[in-house]
């Protein structure tokens, strides 16, 4: 044993195997546009990339906020719940009523901020399990929402124009919704990859013993990532509205399994600690474009669902095979002790 | 700090069990009293009914969410198990052999979870996720959008129908001698003893002889079985075999176990408990919808229940904390 | 064993027979308890059509009562009719979400005297009373297919977007235009594909939007449903497929009037729902008062609707549909 | 050298889990410039105290102070703020982050806009392993590393902290005698750049080596502070236990019977390798070794919790097939696992269920439990080691460690073995306890049970073993008789070296 020098800067193996997972879901995603594309072009027209970017927002949103909550090694079920009952109030505020998009955004969001607290508050000072507590306001949101909608549906005609066109406007042929999905999506990946809040959260998921005994205030930074869901899923239940335009008390039902889904097949662990929001992100385009090529390639749209299954088992396996690979080679490469 | 967290853990849980099945019982009391109709044996029949499919994928459920896994494919595999049934009911299959093989796919299907959570080791979290929609897809792959209908009257029948002239449920016999035989194995067998122990510690499980793996993946085989009977009565009672049944039960299945006081981190819950969870929450929808309160008001008593079932006696403890 | 030829010919031999006669003169009596159950909640058609039952319960004196699944599915319906069997009502008007899976729940009830009259969606003909249909399935059949042939100009694809895979009348209607577009002079339609949007505005929408991505020379998308219709208007009028593709069906003036004012849609067509829920009522509360049984060629008075007769297998036609172009469809408020 | 007052005072503090007092009013001053050691036996309340400074553990009474003043520590975040570094008995690093990561976390250098300024933190871990001497790659993930390897980056992070106070809990147990002196070396010169360092291990050559004052517990309680000028070792060992050593180890004479367990060139890639030994019945063999030399893995894999690449394992002239613990179990092998917290007990699970969980299909009528006879089973077998606890229903984890330790004896005896294997047997229980078990594992090998003993104590293995087996980097490279073995022969095997001792 003897002292060395400065270990030569080189690519970390840790970054190499992130991109390698986010780089084995561009492939995938490749793979499928161009197979798509051959068997029908117009798949590849502006029309239908914008529809499939549209469509992937308000997924990709739920799955960064989603991908946050799970680094942690929580989960967040509420999501859907909370995505409908954010589009409602919003629908119920713009009803015949002329106000700002931007508002309606930070309403939405608030909305979604409330219940991201609830959840927060009650995983970390109830100590209770996170998959309880969202299951049960999964049910408690969704419930208050019908009690509130009591049956009625809030349609286009009855939204102001100005919030409608902003589902469907485009800056130099870029959707806003797409184009605010990128922000969320861009913010929460740098928070999370460059500033210490951000690390503190893979470091609670990693390990939660380990970042108490670092000194880490556990409390905030787990209410902070059901917040940022809350939030998150908030702000997808007014692109959602924008969208769609038509919001009754059902609005985003069953999304929470779509959205766990796009978060695993993104490469995000569930057990915490490692995955990216860009992965996160990647899942969530990859789930929407399948659906769009399925209907393109004119497969029966029943195989649809079967397919987005079959490839959640693919990506999770995969995944726990190239984690071996590394586990393995780390090994063998060994302490320096023996 | 474990020390003084396990003491109380010990008794809250056994509080929350006598708790849960205390407060269904007032519940039934109180709704037989003041709900018109809820107390009728015809009633009582929808009720039973209603709960059934629930009801008895619960049971293995239980068991596997002891062991500190978790299965959401439950509801696909009822949907898959009925849309074959369908598919062979339409390929002029006699419903004695379908029947057999509805229950065999539900089993293999249960396998499959099994073999990616034991063999290969994946979160059954992701993995059930994953066989959730792969299940849900081929039942529609094999039924498309059509509906069967008109199996034999003499089986839709005996779903439906009641023991003689009794009021009592045909299918409350399978609910109870279900029951009882995921009750004995849990509470009175050494693969119960196991699976407690797998779900206290898995390692710790291993160093005492047994083997978490095996165990983990019949329990699924189990769950896969359940589901695939349910899948069957289920087609049977509405005399109806369609991709979408069930959609949406896994939740149900695993609100009622949580709320039956089983610990969503293994090792702890009995199956009183959750049997009486599945009662309440039937009962309560039952007597809700009587009272013409909307379902609506359901949703938010199940998941109040539901968080109130952890929380309450984590609250208790404290305060039982500060006062000392 | 048994099988399904097995189990048919025992299904067919057992017609169900309407006890009692019927005495035309029989007052309508006071206080019927009428419950609706339409498919889900939450649908505005839906609204219409009870809010037409509501007012026509209010004219017979009875309680009007309406409960129903925040999903459509035929399971939370079986449960709605238990409890409805259990609250002693005196009529069920449903719309069933499965034609067979309501049925035993449904005989359950006549059993227990409740009458059962169908609307909107029929459940299967053994186990209710009566069933008002909107229109003749021929009739809309014939009408969907005339105005498509009109929008592509007698020549060209076309698509259909229905609402759920299994619902009867869509697929009544469906099959309807199949035969309408074999015959010679529509041989230049050509019907590339039937989507299904389930009724929920979500998925109609992405389905219009992949229709038109999949078919780029659709000249016209048929949705006989109000909620597909609506929302694959609102897709092609912020799209670039707008004026390139005609959209038509069924739909709800209230709904379609920004669509057919901005152009996107020229014309579609509907009954007056509310009309369908008044029927029923009507209807449910001369059953349960004895003037008809349910058997073809019972006459009966319907409210300001006028008299009806009951038709071939206790259905009772409400009438031809309503043609909505940008002339008339200010006339509408429903 | 060192400064006239006190950097750090721990003022009759008191700390107690449930019924167990684990410190008892200890109070002692802690220098700049100056190492502290503190020893005393296992479950003395060491480790206690150091959670106490680290933020862990609130004191039930009595008070810190820092320069004077005193301070509130209730979470390591004010301890980190008071500066002070705590390096923790078990490594506690975050698996899926880099190295470079692990030491920064919390002090990240930081960039343009607050943001982590990544090459600087990576060149920062690089400085500090260039000083600890050691190569690890900060980029990698720390999963995977060695403990040893854990403990480094522990030392890493500790060093990085720049802290005022350095407390190392047995930050040595896994290191070999090249990095403690490294370790040493850095500790050094952040004592004598002025910190106060604090410093726990069990073994005194590194603490007369490094320490200038050592405060000794025992059972909770603060026995003395001396300067290790005026203490002699043996002294130090006096005050530490309380009484002379050898009424630890009554050990009987026996005179050994037929083989009962017979190991056959079992290997492990790349854990150990070709092990070959024979235990006869009647027989007390201990396997000695550093920590870390592999012995744990030899009998988990005789046992078959763990795989073997090669190998035979035969038990009474029978050969078991690896991997199934249970085969093991019904040829009579009984093991006593090393981590009871992990491998030995299901802490939420009742005393009578553990106790009765190997035996539970030999307790079964007809293949059901009714509860009776696992009940009376838990309760002969409890108080035969006279277990102290309330009820048999009481969870297990809310029994002191040494109860704990008998439940794991009680639950493995009762399934009367012919091959008794125990691992660390006395780690973290008390004196009265582990004389106890000793005088059971002797009574056991008089009854003609084989037993096979892994303990890192030296003292445990002389005073117990008819023979010595000693591993050093997973391979056997001494067997001594009860006659040969001496602490500096056991050590000279076990390190490859002359000892220092
Ligand atoms: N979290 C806890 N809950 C209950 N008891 C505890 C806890 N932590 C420590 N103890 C008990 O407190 C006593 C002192 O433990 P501590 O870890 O301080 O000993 P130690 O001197 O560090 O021993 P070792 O040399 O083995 O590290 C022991 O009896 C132990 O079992
Ligand atoms: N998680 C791990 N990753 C890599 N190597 C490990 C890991 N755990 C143990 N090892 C290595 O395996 C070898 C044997 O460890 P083992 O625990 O069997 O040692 P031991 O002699 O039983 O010591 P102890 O006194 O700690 O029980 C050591 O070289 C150790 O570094
Ligand atoms: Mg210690
Ligand atoms: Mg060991």
């Amino acid at each position: 044993m003897t002292a060395v020098g400065l270990p030569a800067p080189r690519r970390s193996s840790l970054d190499v195997v992130l991109r390698a997972r986010e780089l084995g879901i561009v492939l995938a995603l490749a793979v499928l546009v161009a197979v798509t594309t051959i068997s029908n072009p117009r798949f590849l027209s502006g029309q239908s990339i914008r529809d499939i970017l549209l469509n992937t927002a308000i997924l990709a949103v739920l799955a960064v906020g989603q991908a946050v909550v799970v680094i942690t090694r929580n989960i967040d079920l509420s999501v859907g719940s909370v995505l409908g009952l954010s589009a409602f109030t919003v629908g119920t505020l713009l009803q015949n009523n002329n106000l700002p998009v931007i508002l309606a955004l930070l309403v939405g969001a608030g909305v979604g901020v409330v219940c991201g607290a609830l959840n927060g508050v009650l995983v970390r000072y109830g100590n209770v399990p996170a998959l309880v507590v969202t299951l049960g306001t999964l049910y408690v949101v969704r419930g208050v929402t019908y009690f509130w909608a009591g049956g009625s549906q809030i349609n286009a005609d009855e939204l102001p124009s100005g919030f409608l066109n902003f589902g469907n406007a485009t800056l130099i042929g870029i959707p806003y919704l797409v184009l605010l999905a990128v922000l969320v999506l861009v913010v929460t990946g740098v928070v999370l990859r460059s500033y210490r809040m951000g690390r503190e959260l893979y470091a609670m998921g990693s390990s939660p013993q380990a970042a108490r005994l670092a000194g880490i205030p556990v409390a905030r930074r787990t209410i902070g990532a059901f917040v940022v869901s809350g939030g998150l899923a908030g702000l997808a239940g007014v692109l959602f509205a924008a969208r769609f335009g038509t919001i009754d008390a059902a609005a985003g039902t069953g999304y929470e399994l779509n959205v766990v889904a796009a978060v695993v097949v993104g490469g995000v662990a569930v057990f915490g600690g490692s995955g990216s929001v860009w992965g996160a992100a990647l899942g969530a385009l990859l789930l929407t474009t399948i659906g769009s090529a399925l209907a393109v390639l004119e497969i029966n749209q029943f195989w649809q669902q079967a397919i987005v299954g079959a490839l959640i088992l693919l990506a999770i396996g995969a995944d726990r095979l190239v984690a071996a690979r590394v586990a393995a080679s780390l090994k063998k490469r060994g302490s320096h002790v023996s | 700090m474990s020390a003084e967290l396990t003491a109380t853990r010990a008794s809250r849980f056994a509080n929350w069990n006598v708790a849960i099945i205390a407060i269904t019982v007032v519940v039934l009391i109180v709704a037989a009293a003041t709900v018109d109709n809820f107390g009728t044996s015809e009633n009582f029949g929808f009720l039973v009914l209603d709960v059934l499919p629930i009801a008895i994928i619960a049971l293995p459920m239980t068991l596997v969410i002891v062991t500190g896994e978790i299965d959401l494919s439950v509801a696909s595999t009822l949907g898959l198990s009925s849309a074959v049934m369908g598919y062979l009911w339409n390929q002029n299959q006699p419903i004695e052999t379908i029947i057999p093989l509805c229950l065999l796919l539900g089993a293999v299907l249960g396998a499959v979870n099994g073999f990616f959570v034991t063999v290969l080791g994946l979160p059954s979290l992701a993995v059930t996720i994953g066989t959730l929609a792969l299940y849900r897809g081929l039942a529609f792959v094999v039924l498309g959008d059509s509906a069967v209908a008109d199996f034999p009257p003499s089986y839709t029948a005996w779903v439906t129908g009641t023991i003689g002239s009794t009021p009592i449920p045909n299918v409350l016999i399978i609910i109870v001698v279900l029951a009882i035989v995921f009750g004995v194995i849990l509470h009175a067998t050494p693969i119960g003893r196991a699976v407690f122990a797998v779900g206290a510690s898995e390692q710790a499980a291993r160093f005492a002889g047994v083997r978490p793996g095996r165990l983990k993946f019949w329990l699924y085989v189990a769950s896969g079985l359940v589901s695939g009977l349910a899948g069957v009565l289920w087609t049977l009672r509405y005399s109806s075999a369609r991709a979408d049944n069930g959609a949406g039960l896994e939740l149900a299945v695993v609100a009622a176990v949580l709320l039956g006081g089983v610990s969503i981190f293994g090792g702890k819950g009995a199956l009183p408990g959750v049997i009486a969870g599945v009662v309440l929450l039937g009962s309560l929808q039952n007597a809700l919808r009587l009272s013409d309160v909307s379902n609506e008001a359901l949703n938010v008593v199940t998941g109040v229940l539901l968080i109130a079932s952890v929380l309450g006696p984590n609250l208790a403890n404290r305060l039982k904390g500060w006062k000392q | 064993g048994t099988t399904k030829s097995s189990t048919e010919s025992q299904n067919t031999a057992a017609p169900a027979t309407t006890a009692g006669k019927a005495d035309p003169n029989a007052p309508i009596k006071e206080g019927l308890k009428i419950a609706y159950l339409p498919k889900q909640l939450n649908n505005p058609y839906t609204d219409v059509e009870v809010g037409g039952g509501k007012v026509a319960v209010g004219e017979l004196k009875g309680e009007y009562k309406l409960v129903g699944p925040n999903d459509a599915s035929a399971s939370s319906q079986v449960s709605y009719i238990n409890t409805l069997i259990q609250q002693q009502q005196n009529v069920i008007v449903v719309a069933a979400n499965d034609p067979n899976a309501v049925c035993p729940s449904l005989n359950q009830a006549r059993k227990a005297g409740i009458k059962v009259v169908t609307f909107d969606s029929d459940a299967a003909k053994t186990c209710r009373d009566a069933f008002i249909n909107q229109a003749t399935t021929q009739g809309i059949g014939e009408s969907l297919v005339k105005m498509a042939s009109e929008l592509a100009g007698g020549s060209g694809e076309i698509a259909i977007l229905s609402a759920t895979p299994n619902a009867t009348n869509q697929n009544s209607w469906i099959q309807v235009m199949k035969t309408e577009l074999a015959k010679p002079e529509n041989a230049k339609l050509k019907l590339v594909k039937i989507a299904y949007g389930n009724d929920d505005d979500q998925k109609s929408f992405t389905e219009a939007q992949g229709l038109l991505q999949s078919y780029p020379n659709l000249k016209v998308i048929v949705s006989p449903t109000t909620v597909g219709i609506a929302a694959a208007s609102r897709y092609v009028s912020a799209s670039n497929y707008k004026g390139k593709v005609a959209i038509t069906g069924l739909g709800l003036p209230n709904q379609m009037r920004k669509f057919v004012k901005d152009g996107t849609v020229k014309k579609f067509a509907l009954w007056n729902p509310a009309d369908i829920g008044y029927l029923a009522a009507y209807t449910g509360a001369a059953l349960s008062s004895g003037q008809i049984t349910g058997a073809q060629g019972e006459k009966f008075k319907a409210g300001k609707l006028g008299d009806y007769t009951i038709g071939a297998d206790g259905e009772i036609v409400l009438g031809p549909p309503t043609e909505f172009t940008a002339a008339n469809i200010d006339k509408f408020n429903f | 050298m060192a400064d006239s007052s006190p950097v750090l005072r721990v003022r009759a503090v008191s700390k107690s889990f449930g019924a167990v007092a684990a410190v008892r009013e200890v109070s002692f001053d802690l220098y700049g410039g100056e190492a502290h050691a503190l020893v005393g036996e296992n479950g003395a309340g060491k480790s206690t105290i150091v959670k106490m400074l680290a933020g862990v553990h609130r004191p039930d009474a009595g008070t810190i102070e820092l320069a004077g003043t005193p301070v509130d520590l209730s979470s390591p975040a004010d301890a980190k703020a008071a500066g002070i570094a705590v390096i923790y008995q078990e490594p506690t690093l975050f698996p899926d982050l880099s190295v470079a990561e692990n030491i920064g976390m919390g002090r990240q250098p930081l960039g343009r806009f607050k943001t982590i300024d990544r090459a600087a933190m990576v060149r920062q871990a690089g400085q500090l392993f260039t000083r600890l001497g050691v190569s690890i790659d900060p980029n990698r993930p720390a999963r995977g590393l060695s403990i040893a390897d854990q403990q480094l980056v522990e030392i890493a992070k500790a060093l990085s902290a720049d802290a005022r106070v350095v407390v190392m809990d047995e930050p040595t147990a896994a290191l070999t005698g090249v990095e403690v002196e490294r370790l040493f070396a850095v500790a050094r010169s952040l004592r004598d750049d002025g910190a106060a360092l604090m410093f726990i291990s069990h073994r005194f050559e590194e603490i007369t080596a490094l320490c200038e004052r050592v405060t000794i517990m025992r059972d909770g309680r603060l026995v003395s502070t001396d300067l290790l000028t005026d203490i002699t070792v043996d002294e130090m060992v006096r005050k530490m236990v309380g009484r002379d050593l050898g009424a630890l180890f009554p050990k009987q004479d026996v005179t050994p019977g037929a083989t009962a367990l017979s190991v056959a060139g079992i290997s492990r890639d790349p854990v150990f390798a070709d092990i070959s030994f024979d235990v006869r019945a009647g027989e007390i063999v201990a396997l000695a070794g550093l920590v870390g030399s592999g012995r744990s893995e030899v009998v988990q894999s005789i046992f078959g919790v763990d795989p073997r690449d090669a190998g035979t394992v035969q038990v009474g002239g029978k050969t078991l097939k690896p991997g199934t613990p249970k085969q093991a179990m019904a040829a009579g092998v009984a093991l006593v696992p090393e981590d009871r917290r992990q491998q030995g007990l299901l802490m939420e699970l009742s005393i009578e269920r553990n106790v009765t969980l190997p035996r539970s299909r030999a307790l079964s009528q007809l293949g059901f439990l009714t509860g009776g006879r696992e009940r009376r089973s838990a309760k002969e077998w409890t108080d035969r080691l006279k277990t102290k606890y309330g009820r048999l229903s009481d969870e297990v984890g809310t029994l002191s460690g040494g109860n704990q330790q008998k439940v794991v004896l009680a639950k493995w005896l009762a399934t009367n073995p012919k091959v008794l294997i125990v691992d660390e047997p006395t780690r973290g229980i008390d004196v009265g306890t582990k004389a106890e078990v000793h005088r059971l594992m002797s009574s056991l090998a008089a009854d003609g049970v084989a037993v096979l003993m892994v303990s890192s104590e030296l003292p445990e293995v002389l005073g117990m073993a008819d023979r010595v087996l000693v591993m050093r980097e997973g391979r056997l490279v001494a067997e001594l008789s009860r006659a040969e073995s001496t602490e500096e022969s056991v050590m000279f095997a076990a390190t490859g070296q002359e000892a220092t001792l």
